[in-house]
């Protein structure tokens, strides 16, 4: 190959970069070592890690059980080491499970149209609000501060520097629902969304269809985000105009915080301000039924930019895991996993005594009381269970409370660990009987 | 005319999950539950429990994997063999990165779980920051953003960070007519003017067409190194020069960084800010479109703008440091997608400073060894020389009414997925190759044979090209039909197709 | 003609390994050695070291997985659809038994380590034995044999050993015309006369013919039940008492249990010894041939004489027991193929009692209705109620010159995988279909669909049905030249085929 | 479908079974459980066993690196769940993997024709022993003690029955290599096939190439097993008449002892006695290559009881894993890994005292000394390693011994660790430093 190139080493094939940028020493790094030593080095990693801890953690990461088939399907090479399905007749398989994700997103939602995935909930979420801007041709945005934390920071990094102004507003104090009567009061004609999430941060189910009606008497859009996916197979599907969600709960794993994936849905008439990648059905040359991208028009290799978004690559393998997992659960499967994870949770709330009263799908907020959340957590770390996310980090008027998330995964066992350690009084009664044991 | 890498044979049909569902299947179960089951109507309120969710599948377990199965042979991938797409650097993707992707302490780490008992995440995620600081030569790095994309819009943040702090951020961001479509994107998302700028005949920069631009106005300039033709912007440090005598600040794209590691590093030819595809240059698999990673890297001035958090050693131990009073804030919940940083690191510790070095080498190689072999067949527009990549125009073949995207059909039916079609935009019908290190000669070679093959058949019977492909299940789709009246969702039809 | 579950595709070429090999290319990498080298010929001595491997291949990693994926698309398999094997109950294989069979404390357990350290892979055993003893009524199983012939010959080894035992082992083995070859290849390595007994016009067990043959010089009768034609041996319990009386055993081939598992016991109608085949009932993969699995269980009075080790509780802890004087000894080293123990193990949790007992009832619901739907279209020689498995002849098709092989090679254009062709031989042109539980309507409707277009393609177009297949990358295959001068390993050629 | 099949309930379809069979009650076996629960009962099965010790037991099963490559083929549906490849045009997968499969083991072992796998090493070395006696139509089998003990027992199982007396013969207690003097006395004219092992069960090679001479001349032939096969990669092929082998090194997880994949390979003028499955060279239709299934003619198919083997389902997807196993390595890597065995086995030799002086490949017999195997290796179970076998159990006189495997996965450290404990007094100096350092 040299010869026909003409050179006589691969080095002079370098000869014409200027001397100035060459690098005239080798590369300070180790020399590379066997598979064998990488798999012992990820392992020595993955020990120094927490193993074996039972966890209560959830606040956008969810440990729910992962279907075997998933990776069964994922480490299949043809779906692993393909490309952007851009060659349309040499990719019908990665287009035909993208369409079908399409189609279990908007039927999960209640929408139209879903995209085919953005890097995960937190910009979905803030795609989403730049899309109603360009919607309604207006700048404001109004964010719920029950919304995810971290999702609001992403939210101002991409909104600061498009003239696109923030206002929040609060939550009930009691309920930990959003305040829509303090929305309500800080919505004005410029608003072009509002923004809340359900169910919210602190786990609590909103009144999206009331917020979506007081949204619309201004022009405004309702943009609704969710973080547990799960919650869909219970919860009814929200009127809102705009749906940017994260569906790591799908059978993504936790790894600290990603890849996950994120998505975008809503309705028909909003479908050509949507961004990221679209699958829509066709037909070949023969007639037979297929698959293609297509509405490119809205992303950035025509538009460049004017373009929806400049996302390219997105997240598609992990939802070819979402839809796997769909898939294997199904209808009964969805609905029996969400049912499962309301029981843990609110067995696990009638040994404690929730902060809030809203109505909770799998994670509430308690009080720690005189004892400081750290304090508590560092108990349950000796009882190798990681405790709830203290909430004084984002709110500070909750530095004594923390926020529980239970699944189909936790132990009714560490669950009255935890119920113990955070209140050894009331642990044994518990706090709404009523809604025990009626089906 | 000899096809040689394929042939034809059965390939299985499938419906589409919806249309295989009947009540009843069911592929799942769950363990018993071992609490009180609660009644959803009280616990959340009548209004808010949803019937059943309408239409969602109900299949059995050996549907799923046979539907997925079946699925998955009706693409193409990098393990069925060479995977040309200029641009997107389609290289082998290292099993054992799989693998240890999937270690149990790494996969079911939680990002909120106390840093005591994430020693081993963090410690993975800072022995990639060292690594990718060596190989660009540049002083910090972010992990964060989830692609190159991504990582252009943190990187233009920063530059908008460093100048406001400056006293202005400025209005415009300059970006040559042979940039990625991502670019210009990126600028508009960070409430940038986009200026296009010409590239001169050689399909470089044109520093004089440059120094007239860049004014008081400009915050910086986009620039892939080497550029979408492959070539080396061997003008990169004159540029640099003129940007910053005017306050201006230099991106550079790093999608091609495949053609430099281990030969050059762009901290040490004036770029102050850049972004990483580790899902290019470093391995991580497309998996069909994504995930990726983008890490961003910068020149210390930008250091303190990074978005948050920065990982900190204290002591014998790691922690994140959120106090950065001037960081652009979060591009991302959480930290990055530190799976697939994980497979990026495995990359770089299989490969060692040697090793990437020889790939770069290996890649640039097969590139040039692919131009040599086609330039008597196709036009090549711009003929400085090239490193990763080639681009050749369709010009010749147009004459016969063929053009690039027909050239890429027909190479379909020898086997091979097509090259990047129609980018970058500055050359006509643009048929652009990325070999990468991986390809072995056999491959490539046959790849050269079918391209020339497909150049005669022009000449001869240009139809069977302009109609490709004729010899996969599917034939070629009708992508304007699709625009005009989307169907973006499968409805329940009244007799459902089987199977 | 109207082929349903198939379309014609590309599919990948692939030389051979050697074909691709060329000096220096390297798939792996080993630690750097942290010992003194040591030179083989000082330590091995010079006349015990081997030059290089003559033509021992030479690939890249990349290659050696294209090599196999590519290869992999050369097959059909469960994942891609129904494959209707008769006799080999061809189920579903769940892939959560291959991860808990590559749990690191069972994958990499040592068969000599202590006692202390094998708990865990101890109970597993035991408690998959007390679970087959519940599915088949017996009273004691070892899990030994590696499949279902060796399970064959330890069982008929333990017949012989206690008829020895009692005083004359005895010459002959009885089995019947319709036995599947195994049988009567077993009787002859334990060192048995085998005499072949008539099926009766039913194709059952002929009494009256077996009364005749059991003499004293008869150690026992090796019955399939259901047999081979999947009809249950009605009176199997009469003819276990025509042995008895003579002092000979009776031992029944498992092979067929899909049939009967929670509906009838082995150790409830006569049998005395048995094997199972754990990748057959128990949905063990068969990986293209193996491995397998073949358990065999016994009556109390055959106990003494099984393989050693045997499982013992001592108090708390499993410990083998190797004291056993009586024991035929071993079969196969260490304890049997434990891998496939875990996963029929982790099937018979997943299913539990009644779930295994759903199972069968499907898989022999299913092989009625395709019985029902085909009988007007092929000949049906035994009429009794069928089981798990259906047989049907091809003497109708026969008259058009078209035999069972043509019909099953048609059966591959339409995209299934053939019936088991030919056997058993008390069938003219057997066409053996077996479904299992693990088909849905919609795929089983389809393989009917596809057999009565071959039935009425015999009646206009017999050729086409005699030259199948037509559609599969490799067209008939020539069997007879392969025995004629046979090619059993690759020989370097002249010139390469590539690729 | 009960409908089309005229009855109510699929209960019906068993009404013609006679009453006596029929089980009148559920089988007593728990209700099915979860993937989730099934996951979580092998791991704590797993959990009770070994986890994270050092091992250096070897004895005919060997903890060799496994390439992640083996389980990413193996894991393809399209391998792991196929049947035996009878159809040809719907197997034409595994015929070419099985067909290069025999030629790499021609290669390995210097043979001409070798089949598609036994069930192990131990059945193997009986069938070669069966193939032997059909060979020369003789009954006698001359066994080494130095072959596996395991082996010899199965290799009595199968023989006993066939009116084949079985006679031992001696090792060298100096060498530890099979006594050949011994082996001559106790030859004879109803000898059909001399049997060895090499490396042998206490790690020595044997001079097969002697045996075999020895052999031929009283018309018996000369059967070689191996249980080592990592060993082929630097031992000289030995010349035997059939050899029969154990696969396990090439990336067979241990398992406790299976599924493992044997192998017989003999010259081309034996092929037809040899049993097992070939696949064979042919053409289709059109003339392009092909492979399929052959010489099924010494199968149990068509012969029944004179057929060569009753086996019929063997090992396939185990040999796959060999096969890639081999594809990875490749001629260099393959030698480099043999190398590698040798020299951590002469580094933990150097420590102790072997107590034989034969050549050895990665194993070698220690004597105790005063203390007993047992006790070391419960002294050794502390530092979280696995010792030695104890040979007492097979062989009475070696009570004081133990049988050592050092391969590429062993440690420095942890050999250093049980030089002392084996012999604290002379751990430092190396017992034959000329070996050693020499390239
Ligand atoms: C030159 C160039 N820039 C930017 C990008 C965008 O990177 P990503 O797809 O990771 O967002 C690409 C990807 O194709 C590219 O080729
Ligand atoms: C009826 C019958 N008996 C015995 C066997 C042999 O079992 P195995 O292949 O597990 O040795 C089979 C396998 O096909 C069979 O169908």
């Amino acid at each position: 190959m040299l010869e026909a190139c003409g050179v006589e080493k691969p080095e002079d094939l370098f000869t014409h970069l200027p001397e100035a940028v060459r690098l005239k020493r080798p590369l300070q790094l180790p020399p590379g070592i066997s598979e064998y030593e990488i798999v012992d080095y990820f392992r020595r990693r993955g020990d120094q890690n927490a193993n074996g801890y039972a966890s209560f953690l959830g606040a956008g990461v969810y440990g729910h059980y992962r279907p075997v088939l998933v990776d069964t399907v994922v480490a299949r090479g043809e779906f692993l080491t393909s490309y952007t399905p851009y060659q349309a007749e040499m990719a019908q398989g990665t287009l035909t499970t993208i369409f079908e994700f399409q189609t279990m997103i908007c039927q999960l939602t209640g929408m139209d149209v879903a995209n085919a995935s953005m890097y995960d909930g937190s910009t979905g979420l803030a795609e989403a609000a730049l899309m109603a801007a360009r919607l309604t041709s207006k700048g404001g945005l109004l964010v719920a501060r029950s919304v995810h934390p971290e999702y609001q920071e992403v939210l101002h990094t991409y909104a600061k520097n498009q003239g696109m102004p923030i206002t929040e507003f609060e939550y009930d104090a009691e309920t930990g629902a959003a305040d829509l009567d303090d929305m309500e009061r800080k919505l004005n004609d410029l608003t072009a969304a509002v923004i809340v999430q359900s169910p919210n941060f602190f786990g609590v189910v909103e009144d999206v269809k009331r917020a979506a009606e007081i949204a619309h008497r201004r022009g405004a859009l309702l943009v609704m985000g969710f973080a547990e996916a799960v919650s869909l197979g219970i919860l009814e599907p929200p009127k809102a105009d705009i749906i940017a969600g994260e569906l790591q709960s799908f059978a993504i794993s936790p790894s600290y915080g990603g890849p996950y994936a994120g998505i975008i849905a809503t309705r028909e008439k909003f479908a050509r301000q949507m961004p990221g990648r679209l699958v829509g059905e066709t037909t070949d040359t023969h007639g037979n039924r297929a698959f293609c991208l297509t509405l490119a028009t809205r992303e950035q290799h025509i538009r460049r930019e004017k373009a929806t978004s400049n996302i390219c690559t997105n997240q598609a393998l992990i939802a070819l895991m979402a839809t796997v997992f769909m898939s294997v659960y199904g209808k009964e499967g969805l609905r029996e996993l969400a049912e499962q994870n309301l029981a843990k949770a609110h067995y696990l709330a009638s040994r404690l005594t929730p902060r809030f009263s809203g109505p909770f799908f799998n994670e509430f907020v308690v009080s720690t009381g005189d004892r400081s959340p750290e304090e508590i957590n560092a108990a349950l770390l000796d009882r190798k269970i990681i405790g709830g996310l203290p909430l004084g980090r984002f709110y500070p008027e909750l530095s004594d409370a923390m926020l529980l998330c239970a699944t189909e995964m936790s132990h009714r066992e560490d669950m009255d660990i935890v119920g113990q350690a955070l209140q050894p009084a009331r642990s044994s009664q518990p706090r709404s009987p009523e809604i025990l044991n009626v089906h | 005319m000899s096809i040689k890498k394929v042939r034809s044979h059965i390939s299985p049909n499938e419906a589409l999950l919806f249309e295989r569902s009947s009540p009843g299947k069911k592929a799942y179960q769950l363990p018993a539950l071992d609490v009180p089951a609660v009644d959803p109507r009280t616990a959340l309120g009548e209004q808010n429990v949803r019937a059943g969710i309408e239409g969602f599948p109900e299949v059995s377990e050996v549907e799923v994997i046979r539907h997925f199965t079946r699925l998955s042979t009706w693409n193409y991938a990098i393990d069925y063999g060479m995977y040309p797409l200029g641009s997107c650097t389609m290289k082998y993707n290292p099993r054992v990165n799989e693998l240890v992707a999937r270690t149990e302490g790494l996969a079911w780490a939680h990002p909120y779980q106390p840093e005591s008992l994430s020693q081993g995440v963090m410690e993975i995620m800072a022995h990639l920051e060292s690594a990718l600081l060596e190989i660009t030569g540049m002083d910090a790095v972010t992990l964060q953003p989830a692609a190159g994309a991504q990582g252009e819009l943190t990187g233009i943040l920063l530059i908008r960070a460093l100048l406001a702090q400056r006293g202005n951020p400025r209005k415009k961001i300059l970006i040559p007519d042979s940039a990625h479509g991502t670019n210009p994107a990126t600028a508009a998302i960070a409430g940038y003017v986009v200026e296009n700028i010409r590239s001169d005949e050689h399909g470089l920069l044109d520093l004089a067409a440059l120094e007239k631009s860049v004014t008081e106005d400009v915050a910086g300039l986009m620039v892939t190194n080497p550029n979408t033709l492959g070539v080396f912007e061997s003008r990169i440090i004159a540029a640099a020069e003129v940007l910053h005598r005017k306050g201006a600040l230099l991106y550079m794209d790093g999608a091609n960084m495949n053609a430099l590691v281990g030969i050059a590093r762009p901290g040490d030819f004036g770029v102050d800010v850049m972004h990483l595809n580790l899902h290019k240059t470093f391995s991580t698999p497309h998996g069909g479109g994504g995930p990726g990673g983008g890490p961003v890297a910068v020149k210390k001035e930008l250091e303190p703008f990074l978005p948050v958090p920065r990982l900190k050693r204290a002591g014998e131990r790691w922690s994140f440091d959120y106090d950065r009073p001037l960081s652009i804030g979060k591009v991302k919940a959480f930290y990055g997608n530190f799976g697939v940083l994980v497979r990026a690191l495995a990359y770089i510790l299989a490969h060692g400073g040697n090793g990437l070095r020889a790939a770069t080498m290996d890649a640039v190689l097969n590139a040039n060894y692919i131009r040599k072999k086609l330039e008597p067949f196709f036009d090549l527009p711009y003929t400085l020389p090239n490193m990763h990549e080639v681009v050749f125009s369709d010009e010749r073949q147009a004459r016969q009414g063929v053009r690039t995207g027909d050239i890429a059909k027909r190479l379909i039916d020898y086997g091979f997925h097509p090259y990047t079609v129609s980018f970058p935009l500055i050359v006509r019908g643009a048929m652009m190759i990325e070999p990468t290190e991986t390809e072995s000669k056999i491959e490539i070679d046959l790849f050269i044979d079918a391209l020339i093959c497909i150049a005669k058949e022009i000449q001869t019977k240009p139809e069977t090209v302009k109609t490709a492909p004729h010899s996969t299940r599917t034939s070629r789709v009708d992508e304007v039909k699709a625009a005009r009246r989307p169907i973006l969702k499968w409805e329940p039809l009244p007799d459902p197709v089987m199977p």
